[in-house]
């Protein structure tokens, strides 16, 4: 009895998860000339424009490419600075947390225009991607942070400590038996990390570089003039696409690893 | 965990790269605009001549803003709780539960964050409008004669906010409850305690790590979000985050804009470490 | 306060079998022993009666009512688990709180009992330590305090002093033994340790490979095993073949061995000349410098404190193995005298 | 290699356009590459002051006069050399207010539109978003973050009070006008969706709109128009200045100008281009009726605009 | 191939002094056990000398090399861990391969050991089963070959037996000792099982809450306890009190007490009429219904298989236990004689 009370909460929430989603879809399927919902009959078109514009195609691939850097790099730093954080941090644990969680306590404007001021001001300037990935790592890197963390605190010290006693060293240890044992959290900051970068707009309308745009950059411009259910048709393929990812994360990395 | 004492400086290893990366591309940039809020408004240039406490006096003296800031903390507030109520029953399904369709699920948690955040709001107007379905169907129903004040207010900002922040919630709650060890549940029950006596007694506590990952994290991003509540607010209800980028971009008020947001930065952090200490002396999980 | 019946009681694992139909009835106040070799579905069994495992067949009854669909919070056991399962978040006195808080036992009592409790294990001073913080034995008497704590009417008690030191053990085994009688609980103990099986129980179960063996009181398992398993199993043992002499009135019959003759019950109709084999202990051997007996040769010895192992070899080539007190000291190459009793031998059934 | 200039531009549609028309034709013209940097008025203004006066990462601007104002203050711009710049003498006056440092190369002018369907009398003037009961509760405004927004204060400033800078009467006005839906841009969206049925729009979205098949109309109010201008500036230390000049030159153009015209529905600024007969109800405002377009004081606006910001979120609901 | 020594190794937890100043000294290619009650600091010392925990003060050298900084994965031990620390994320085969892996051994000699240590601790069909599908016992004895596997320099075993049967302990133990003696591998055992630690051990060290409290051969632990605790500890005890009859030549003495005369060493040059503490183990008293010896009442008997226990009342009123095989049976009430021989006595040193 609880088990159907509890079941159908949690069926409840799915159901909010997916309502606005629902509707962007929806909408994509528009074969009127805007977005409107319910759609005025169903049509593909939408997705044909879509696949006709250039310009979306290049931003995507810019997304894509700044996104897998970024995630690299805060997923390494982050996950480096979360075993630090559960096992040495000791006393400075709350700074630490507060140090890893500050960009995302600053509001990402004014971090974008410190950094824009920043990156001028050594010289660099946005004339390369150098910045945006920056501003990208720094919002992205307490995701992955704040996963990693928790799956640390479940993890057994006996582990490393067996590791230890068969010979292994830092990086084996790490690579073999701590990785795959925080697994979950490491995918899931990343994921986080990913298509947060992804959606980033501030950061990356302020500090990219002259001549790209990603994908966020491209839809706010689009939808400042065209309103059309081409956005949706976007949306709705970058929603799939990450769904894509994430299942076959899940089938082949696993976002679970059965310890018990 | 520790080796020896030539060793013993290695953990600094692990977060040093973060410390450097934070340090010179946040703390340093940051010098400036901490320096910017001590400045006089400029007229024709970002800041005028010499230093002044004048913005943060504007800031803490102004009941409006005041105001702003016990609003924007109320929304943080009630969306993390929000999404700790919605959140752990689901995280709880996702850890434990052996559905098939766990990979779809997982998708379907992190839903919201795949959707840009201007087409996710037109999704939201499109349900919560005062022309929405939700709105239109009461009224069609006739449950309704005047549409329901959904949207363009702080209802509607939360419930945005909650949606989004969810899968915040969800998957650190999910990694600490996939770190129990499920026989600590059978010795609950073993003991003769119910279902809900083995969450709030065993689960909760246990899972505390990911609980307040998960909190801080819905908090702190409530705390700075700005599109969503100038989109679904409809420029009604102000928050601290809008009314920094109205202040830093839209009206080109940098000094008095940082102090907002440094304003802003500071009181999110304070009640952040507030929150960890607490919920570490409630719950010794550790 | 509670009578246990088991009945074909089955639990697969995908394809493997871990407990394969058993059925056994426990009395009421009763306490009982599982006894068989690493793996044989013990801990499984345990954990289908508590209500932690889905049972694949068979039936589990509480007093005569079916209890597979009554949840384990419901069934008021106790249990100790194997790997203690502590509530690492709790402090060893707030581990033995929790069942008395789930009985809503008012507070001045339940500190009296977890005093009590946590004084017979000796680990008073520990009461405001967390499990993490505790010896692995430290952990395992937290484990059994908070079983007994709760005095249940079923007492599931899986291994509860395997990490304890024999001294430990015993004063343990009082213990339990002491609130399991005042209470009256059904117990059911597994154990890996043959002599701790013996001492404690009321019947002793062996099981082997999901199955049980047999099933009887402690001496009957020891000196009557069923099989040439159990016979192993509980205890060292001597097998030999013997050859049937005589059939004596008393449905017995006389055989003659290596060691000389045995008198053993002959509840198969064996006829004169027919082999069987044979069970001999031991400890049931005499050894002697002058005799009486068969002549034989030490072969090798061990020395464990209390008793001395010997191997032995006989005239016929054939070897044996013998314990005596350390008192009764040979080296390797003496010769001896080895002498059994007629009536120390047993039959094995299922030898023929 | 040939010389290349950096093209700051509006993403989205207007990029398009710029990549495949605009571009290629003054690369033919000039023989020189363009790179295009879409952004708008904040990303630029951002950039720039990030970079300083002396070295800027562009060598042109155009921007709405809202934000070349304050850059200019600033001293980003250079007075135009107008011996460089021929075509600015055909520009209407409109499009010359800043006293030769910037021009005025596109005009968006904004009326009032509605949903047809969805209002039984149509506006004549802004101040039937008072008068008109069908509108209670159902008006969409731009707010105050965008250019529009600072418009409309002016606008309701002049209309109910003395004149632009009576800025109290303005509010007042804003407060009467009871629960508004405001946006930052796109008001599209609200009007489609029918969260609002009136709003200030410009000719070109509603056009726009409108060949989407939204029953949706605009008028030109009484009291007259308020428009989206983007200004032409030079930097003063331009790294390609005289480039710069080529490509004002070249966007002042009649040619230029008749291409933006019919993809954007934009108002020529260049008194040469004669809109065409197929136009005329896509861009109704040419010629005489550019005057019609009101316009504001930037400087008086832009030093004032962080404690009108402040009332104004304080005012309006 | 390693020697171990240990000089004034001590471990603080916060306040709580778990290892207080051990020195011992293992020779190279030695095994000794750990023997000592729940909590008395065996698994710290093990950990301290693995490098798992860090040492408060004192020195752990391996063949005269300070090792107190040389990080644990350099020490080239093998250890079986309490809680066994199985890798959860890797198969059984996986869990062995891990440390074969870390030493380079070639894949199809790194196949061969597998399953030649899977054979050996009777796992080869459970080879690609995880630890979480296994058995308490199953999962113990992976955790025992994954350290053996490596054969290791030094092999630190905590409780590797803890979780067995007394047939699988035993087989365990030979393939232990047959691994350590072919390798020459320097052992340290902690066991909390007296009989195991005599069985096995080369030496035995006996702690008590943090010290030493004796270490020395199997016998000498046993049949020559530096105290009472010690005595008391490895097995059961009888202490007497007896009186100094008379000093013997060859520096013992003749003492007299309730069960007759008793000849032990005399080192603290004790004096006629002394009164001293004497331990008499249980198994070293005779026991017969006719004599010789002093006669004694059965008060109650215990039966453990293999062995039985009795306590008896002597006729001035003392209680001893007595142990005997159960071929000698005897009821309670019985009149018995009880008898040991003035050998084996033991005078404890602590005990004036
Ligand atoms: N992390 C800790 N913090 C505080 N005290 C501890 C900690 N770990 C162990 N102790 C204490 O140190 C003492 C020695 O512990 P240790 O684990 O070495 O005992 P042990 O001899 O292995 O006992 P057992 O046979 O029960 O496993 C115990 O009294 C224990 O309570
Ligand atoms: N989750 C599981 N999946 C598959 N097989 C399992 C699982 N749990 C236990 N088994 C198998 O079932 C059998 C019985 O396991 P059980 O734990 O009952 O043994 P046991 O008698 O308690 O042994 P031990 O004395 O070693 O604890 C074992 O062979 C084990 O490998
Ligand atoms: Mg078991
Ligand atoms: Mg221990």
């Amino acid at each position: 009895m609880s088990r159907i009370v509890f079941t159908v909460y949690c069926l409840i929430i799915y159901a909010f998860l997916l309502a606005p989603i629902l509707v962007v879809v929806g909408a994509s399927f528009n074969a009127g000339a805007f977005l409107t919902f319910p759609p005025q009959g169903l049509s593909f078109r939408w997705y044909g424009v879509f696949f006709n514009n250039e310009v979306f195609l290049r931003a995507i691939k810019t997304s894509l490419w700044v996104a897998a850097v970024s995630t690299v790099i805060s997923g390494i730093i982050g996950t480096m600075a979360a075993i630090y954080f559960v096992q040495f941090a000791g006393r400075l644990k709350d700074g630490v947390r507060i140090a890893m969680m500050a960009p995302l306590l600053l509001p990402e404007v004014l971090t974008a225009i410190a950094l824009l001021f920043f990156v001028y001001a050594i010289g660099i300037g946005t004339q390369t991607m150098f910045a945006m990935i920056v501003g990208h790592v720094l919002i992205t890197l307490p995701f992955v942070f704040i996963n990693v963390s928790t799956s640390l605190e479940s993890y057994d010290p006996a582990w490393s400590m067996a590791a230890r006693s068969l010979g292994a060293g830092a990086f084996t240890r790490f690579r073999r038996i701590m990785l795959p044992l925080i697994k979950p959290g490491v995918i899931g900051g990343c994921l986080f990390a990913f298509i947060i970068s992804f959606d980033i707009f501030t950061i990356s309308f302020m500090l990219k570089s002259v001549g790209t745009a990603t994908l966020p950059i491209q839809l706010y411009d689009y939808l400042r003039t065209n309103f059309t259910p081409e956005a949706a048709a976007v949306s709705t393929l970058s929603v799939v696409l990450t769904l894509v990812v994430v299942v076959v994360t899940e089938k082949f990395l696993g976002l679970r690893i059965h310890r018990f | 965990m520790t080796t020896g004492s030539s060793h013993r400086h290695a953990p600094l290893l692990l977060i040093a790269p973060a410390a450097i990366l934070l340090f010179v591309f946040l703390v340093l940039p940051y010098l400036s605009i901490v320096v910017m809020s001590f400045r006089t408004p400029g007229q024709g240039s970002p800041y005028g001549e010499g230093y002044t406490l004048a913005n943060y006096a504007r800031f803490f003296g102004d009941s409006f803003y005041l105001g702003q800031i016990a609003n924007t903390l109320m929304i943080g507030f009630i969306c993390t709780l929000a999404c700790l109520l919605l959140g752990f029953p689901v995280a709880w399904q996702l850890a434990r539960g052996t559905s098939r369709l766990r990979g779809l699920a997982y998708g379907v948690v992190l839903s919201p964050l795949l959707v840009g955040i201007v087409i996710r709001s037109y999704g939201w107007t499109i349900l919560l409008g005062n022309n929405g379905v939700i709105n239109r169907s009461l009224m069609g129903l006739g449950l309704i004669d005047r549409p329901l004040g959904l949207m363009y207010n702080t209802l509607g900002i939360v419930i945005a906010l909650t949606h989004v922040f969810l899968p915040f919630m969800i998957l650190p709650i999910m990694s600490a409850i996939q770190g129990i060890d499920p026989s600590l549940e059978s010795a609950a029950r073993s003991l003769g305690a119910s279902r809900a006596t083995i969450i709030r007694r065993i689960i909760l506590p246990l899972s505390m790590p990911g609980i307040q990952a998960g909190c801080i994290l819905t908090f702190v991003l409530s705390l700075s979000a700005y599109v969503t509540p100038s989109l679904i607010g409809g420029s009604k209800v102000k928050t601290m985050a809008v009314s920094v980028v109205d202040a830093l971009v839209d009206t080109f008020q940098w000094p008095f804009g940082s102090a907002l947001a440094l304003g802003l930065a500071v009181t999110g952090g304070v009640i952040v470490v507030l929150f960890s200490r607490f919920t570490r002396m409630t719950w010794k999980a550790n | 306060m509670t009578e246990v019946s088991i009945e074909q009681l089955t639990k697969d694992y995908g394809t493997h079998r871990a407990v394969a139909g058993i059925s056994v009835r426990i009395r009421d106040g009763e306490f009982i022993s599982l006894l068989g070799p690493s793996g044989c579905g013990k801990t499984t069994t345990l954990k289908m009666i508590a209500g932690f495992e889905d049972v694949s067949s068979g039936a589990i009854r509480f007093d005569g009512r079916d209890v597979v669909n009554v949840p384990a919070e419901r069934r008021d056991i106790g249990m100790v688990f194997q790997n203690y399962a502590l509530f690492p978040h709790m402090t060893v006195a707030g581990n033995l709180a929790f069942g008395l808080e789930m009985r809503k036992v008012p507070k001045v009592q339940m500190q009296e009992r977890i005093a009590r409790v946590l004084d017979m294990v000796q680990l008073t001073s520990h009461a405001d330590r967390y499990p993490r913080q505790l010896s692995g034995g430290q952990q395992q008497r937290v484990a059994l305090a908070r079983a007994l704590v709760i005095e249940p009417k079923i007492l599931l008690l899986d291994e509860p002093l395997a990490n304890l030191d024999a001294k430990l053990r015993e004063e343990m085994r009082v213990f339990i033994r002491d609130i399991q009688r005042r209470v009256g609980i059904t117990t059911v103990y597994v154990t890996h340790d043959q002599a701790e099986a013996m001492t404690m129980s009321d019947r002793v179960v062996v099981m082997f490979g999901g199955r049980i063996a047999q099933c009887g009181s402690p001496s009957d398992i020891y000196e009557k095993p069923s099989s040439i398993e159990v016979a192993q199993f509980v205890g060292q043992v001597n097998l030999m073949t013997m050859v049937v002499e005589e059939r004596l009135a008393d449905d017995r019959v006389r055989l003659s061995g290596p060691l000389g003759e045995a008198v053993v019950p002959n509840p198969h109709a064996l006829r004169k000349g027919e082999r069987v084999t044979v069970a001999l202990r031991p400890e049931a051997i005499d050894i002697s410098v002058t005799g009486p007996g068969q002549s034989a040769t030490v072969l090798s010895s061990h020395y464990s404190g209390s008793l001395m192992d010997y191997r032995l070899q006989l005239a016929d080539g054939s070897r044996i193995d013998v314990q005596t007190f350390p008192r009764q000291r040979f080296a390797e190459g003496d010769s001896v005298h080895v002498h059994a009793p007629a009536d120390r031998y047993w039959l094995l059934e299922d030898a023929e | 290699a040939g010389k290349s200039l950096v093209v700051p531009t509006l993403g989205g549609a207007w990029e398009q356009f710029w990549r495949t028309e605009l571009a290629p034709a003054f690369t033919a013209k000039s023989g020189a590459a363009v790179t295009l940097d879409t952004g708008n008025g904040r990303v630029w203004s951002a950039n720039l002051r990030a970079a300083g006066v002396a070295k800027p990462p562009y060598s042109f601007l155009m921007t709405n006069e809202a934000f070349a104002n304050s850059l200019r203050k600033e001293g980003f711009f250079e007075k135009l050399d107008l011996s460089k710049l021929p075509n600015y003498a055909d520009l209407y006056p409109l499009a010359k207010k800043t006293d030769g440092w910037g021009a005025i190369a596109m005009v968006s002018p904004i009326g009032l539109a509605y949903r047809t369907d969805m209002v039984k009398t149509p506006p004549k003037g802004w101040k039937d978003l008072w008068t008109n009961p069908e509108f209670k509760g159902r008006i969409g405004l731009y707010n105050f973050a965008n250019t529009a927004g600072k418009m409309e204060l002016m606008l309701f400033s002049k209309l109910f009070g003395k004149d632009q800078y009576d800025v109290d009467a303005g509010f007042k006005a804003l407060e009467k006008l009871g629960p508004i839906i405001q946006a930052d841009f796109n008001l599209s969206t609200g009007i489609a969706s029918g969260e609002f049925v009136v709003a200030p729009f410009d000719f070109g979205e509603v056009a726009r709109l409108r060949k989407q098949g939204l029953p949706i109309d605009v008028i030109i109010p009484e009291e007259g128009m308020l428009m989206f201008d983007q200004t032409l500036n030079i930097l003063a230390n331009a790294p390609e200045k005289e480039l710069a000049y080529e490509y004002a030159n070249f966007m002042l153009s009649p040619e230029a100008q008749a291409l933006l015209m019919k993809q954007f529905y934009v108002s020529p600024t260049n008194s040469k281009v004669v809109v065409p007969a197929d136009l005329k109800a896509d861009v109704p405002i040419s010629g005489a009726q550019m005057d019609n377009i009101l316009t504001w004081d930037w400087d008086f606006m832009n030093s004032k605009q962080g404690e009108l910001a402040e009332v104004w979120a304080k005012t309006v609901k």
